[in-house]
């Protein structure tokens, strides 16, 4: 029998194409390449890392627009004037624009106009019912820098002071139910997350201690014909590595899919803080992390379990 | 246990071959053995193999030889009594140096425990891998005795497609591959025919010609008289030595 | 050696007790009681299961919440009233209810005085700007019947005929944005409960196949030594429908005490149409569903796997 | 295939323990059969089987012994040729009475097959358990039988737990239990000690005595000679008969 060369390990190739192509494509070792356990082993990382990423994404994006949301909220104030009999409309409004000129960490302030009222309150007077004889107060919306943001107290009494009927409003009210809803909205993406996180993890290292009892009589001979602990657990943890690796990109590539689709799909306005649907474009890198968690959970379990079963074995 | 003509090495022994200048290669001191809460299935054994010795190991089925091979090849621990493989007392020995003593011995397991998703071929060149070897370094030699053993037409084949004595051989090949210092070999004739049989033999009295003890635990009488080597008897638990 | 008859099936107890501990505790089969692989089953079967059924109540509770919310807002009308010169305001406002008394499928019709407008407004005006010199006007609250809803066409030209500015308002341009908010929430539950399904469908699926290729040694052998198909597969639905139920009931457990945490965390209010959290107590049944369906997926999948597998055989 | 002496029955016989009147047990004609694309392992077999008869099946390790004995208990089907098994052309048989064939048919596979989840004692009963015999019918039947092959102290031990002599003990064991009309055994003593090994050839003569048909593969030539009974010799795919 003319024996070729031909059982030289095809990955010799060299470079970060050939190092990529290691990853992910099972490299000769000494465990059995993807068997029935290896398959479904990859395939409930798939699944999983696809529910990860999912939550992921949702859970950043909500926890991202509730931010902004309540900095924003934070960030507005409005000044009411009441109509007084001692000081006419013009003069109250430039006497409180003064103040608020000259107030540091003050970004904008701007008079709403009689549009603006009227879309304020239409919805609630009914269409043509707020006619310019009803006598509304003037309101000023303040946008101040949350960086660095004014004295609030001393606005009030400034504000106060300077024109009769002038009355800051901090939107307190609102303010803390809004924020209250953001802040749970955001707890609850965060909960979910951790959730599904946590059963991620326990799918991934169950599957891989499963995945690992098949290979159980693979490490008892290597480990009897005198392979050094160090070595089984290298070959193993590969191995996992490549399973994990190999189940995470699939589980991100088809959430990625689920978020294009879903962006593309053009219900993309935004319904109270849940973005429908669609991840913003700078966050999709970060789901990069969900394969990599789970591939590192794979590893450790098939690690630590492997050292233990050698510790059992003298 | 004493020396009994050329292949049972004397006590003392000087040959270069041997990593320790020790007199005994292995050295059993009332070792006695159970498994759990069990009965004692090995019950105060002594004895000791020189370097070099051939030796069989008989006794009726279920009388332990493989419960003692396991105590030799570092797979299980006795529950009581001393063992000294190499020099070494092996009840203290750090484990990471275990990895090291295993390498110097050369197994054919009963059930054989062939890694069924490696190629007969890969089976075989595993004990050289592990040791770190190129793949350059022995091919040759892992087909020559491929060769040697009949399974020159079966070495991509895997373990699940081959004939119960084809493992067999596969099985002694990768025992032998490394020319371990000490062979133990439990039943490795069971599956295959006389002619073959005595092929084997003649493989494990060479490999003891260059210097490997070798113990065979074995029912087959004819093997045990073609090699004319000495016999360790277990019964009942009990050890005697003939020849 | 005398043979006490202790191996005498245990589990040989009849009766209903004895029907749920067979199908929950391993009766002596010629199947493996859950070893390694098995125990991995059940705990990711459990895992998905803990998920489908936190999805699943959630969905359910939001489904539930949106639908009643949107039969409250679809059957809500108002009249507005617009002060006029040619009539007086409680002649209009008499006008107006005698016609809304006279139209069947009108539940209540109830004018807003000037508490409820207070409120209404009282948000976007700033406080004591609502006063009684306000010329707001009349707004009357309509319940409709939905079952049996009026002729809404001929009820505005009725209302708008029978008081000079009266006027049906149906709320269309709020309604359509916040049904199409409501029916997006609740698709948006629906679709994740769809894609955790869909998940633990397929990791059920997959750990049982994988379940399975550990039993095929035991499968085969029992094929072998002339078990008949039938009584093969049954041996191994039983198995895995043990496996299954085990899993799903941990599972099942887990995600009802989740849900009642949350309920007794106090956070039982109604966040937008998110009820957080908490499951409406006649809800928690349904919740049953998941552990079954977990199991059947599990059974059928064994069932068709083995019946292949048998099939390849000869 | 001829009759020789008394066990071997003749090609007609009209013992009524037999469910089919037929005059053989076993026949093939001109199979053939390879694994996949591979060469054929076994070439124009032909031979015929009669009831009660006994005979062993021998050849060198790789022959085709394993081969042929799974063509006969229904585990691979020929590549070419015709088998028919109690009178029946196995090619045609519908699917749903295969299983009524095997419970006819004890096997002693090679590699033992025992379910390592189960004791010894069900292992054995397996059989039994599958014709929905109740466990009192049978409980004093398969002690019996444990208690002759030696495993009467081990009745309660998985098989991992059992040594190779006692495994391949139970794995006969679970042959025999059903007392079934055909009885192949594939090297059933290759782990046995000679004593015991003459042990099991009287229960595999008794069993013969009660009708049963005896087919055993081995490499035991004290087997063979102990028996005195005719010899199928496989070499080369190819099959002659001696005795
Ligand atoms: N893992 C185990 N746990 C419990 N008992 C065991 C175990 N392994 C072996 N035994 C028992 O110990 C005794 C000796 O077994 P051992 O395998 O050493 O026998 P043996 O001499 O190799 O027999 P054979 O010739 O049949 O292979 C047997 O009775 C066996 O049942
Ligand atoms: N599943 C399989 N696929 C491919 N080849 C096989 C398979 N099983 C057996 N063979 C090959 O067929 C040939 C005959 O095998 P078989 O097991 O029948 O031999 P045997 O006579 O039983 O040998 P032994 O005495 O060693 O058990 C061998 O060369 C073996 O390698
Ligand atoms: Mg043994
Ligand atoms: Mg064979």
């Amino acid at each position: 029998m003319a024996e070729k060369p031909e059982n030289l390990d095809p990955m010799e190739r060299r470079g970060l194409s050939g190092l990529l192509a290691s990853l992910l494509v099972e490299t000769r070792s000494v465990m059995p390449a993807a068997g029935a356990t290896g398959v479904s082993l990859v395939l409930v990382i798939a699944a999983m890392c696809f529910l990860a990423s999912l939550t992921f994404g949702a859970a950043l994006s909500v926890g991202r627009a509730a931010d902004s949301w309540t900095s924003e909220l934070a960030g507005a104030l409005t000044v009411e004037i009441k109509p007084s009999p001692d000081m006419d409309k013009d003069s109250q409004l430039d006497a409180v624009m003064s103040v608020l000129a000259k107030t540091p960490g003050i970004k904008t302030a701007r008079p709403l106009d009689q549009e603006d009222m009227r879309a304020l309150l239409e919805p609630w007077l009914g269409q043509g019912n707020v006619t310019d004889d009803l006598p509304l107060p003037t309101l000023i919306a303040v946008e101040i820098d949350m960086q660095s943001p004014p004295d609030m107290a001393g606005l009030a009494f400034q504000i106060a002071a300077s024109a009769p009927g002038a009355l800051l409003d901090t939107h307190r009210q609102w303010q803390a139910q809004l924020l209250q809803a953001a802040r749970t909205v955001a707890w609850l993406a965060y909960g979910v997350l951790a959730i599904v996180a946590a059963t991620t993890i326990a799918i991934v290292t169950f599957a891989t201690r499963a995945g690992l009892s098949a290979n159980r009589e693979v490490v008892e001979v290597l480990h009897l014909i005198g392979a050094k602990d160090r070595f089984i657990a290298r070959e193993v943890q590969r191995h996992f590595l490549h399973l994990g690796l190999r189940g995470g990109l699939i589980g991100l590539a088809l959430s990625a899919l689920t978020f294009l689709a879903a962006g593309f799909s053009g219900q993309s306005e935004s319904l109270f803080l849940v973005p429908v649907w669609g991840l913003p474009a700078e966050l999709y890198p970060w789901l990069l992390l969900v394969p990599l968690a789970a591939s590192l959970v794979a590893v450790l379990t098939a690690r630590v379990t492997v050292f233990r079963t050698l510790e059992q074995m003298l | 246990m004493h020396q009994n003509g050329k292949r049972c090495g004397g006590g003392r022994d000087e040959l270069g071959f041997f990593h320790d200048s020790v007199a005994f290669m292995i050295r059993f001191e009332n070792v006695g053995m159970r498994y759990g809460m069990g009965p004692e299935v090995l019950r105060d054994v002594s004895f000791h193999l020189a370097p070099g010795s051939f030796h069989f190991l008989t006794g009726p089925s279920g009388a332990g030889k493989t419960s003692l091979l396991k105590l030799m090849f570092l797979a299980s621990r006795p529950s009581r009594g001393l063992i000294t493989m190499f020099g070494r007392d092996i009840a203290t020995l750090p484990h990471h140096e275990l990895p090291a003593i295993r390498r110097r011995i050369g197994v054919v397991f009963q059930e054989f425990r062939l890694l069924d998703h490696l190629t007969t071929y890969e089976n075989v060149a595993l004990p050289l891998k592990i040791q770190g070897r190129t793949e350059d370094s022995y091919r040759d030699d892992v087909h020559e005795l491929l060769h040697w053993v009949g399974l020159g037409e079966r070495m991509k084949a895997r373990p699940p497609t081959l004939s119960g004595g084809e493992k067999q051989r596969a099985a002694i090949a990768r025992a032998v591959v490394g020319q371990p210092d000490l062979l133990l070999a439990d039943e490795p004739t069971g599956n295959v025919d006389p002619e073959m049989g005595q092929r084997l033999l003649r493989l494990f009295v060479e490999l003891n010609r260059l210097g490997t003890s070798v113990l065979i635990a074995t029912h087959d009488h004819a093997l045990v008289e073609a090699a004319g080597a000495p016999e360790l008897m277990l019964h009942n638990g009990g050890l005697s030595v003939r020849g």
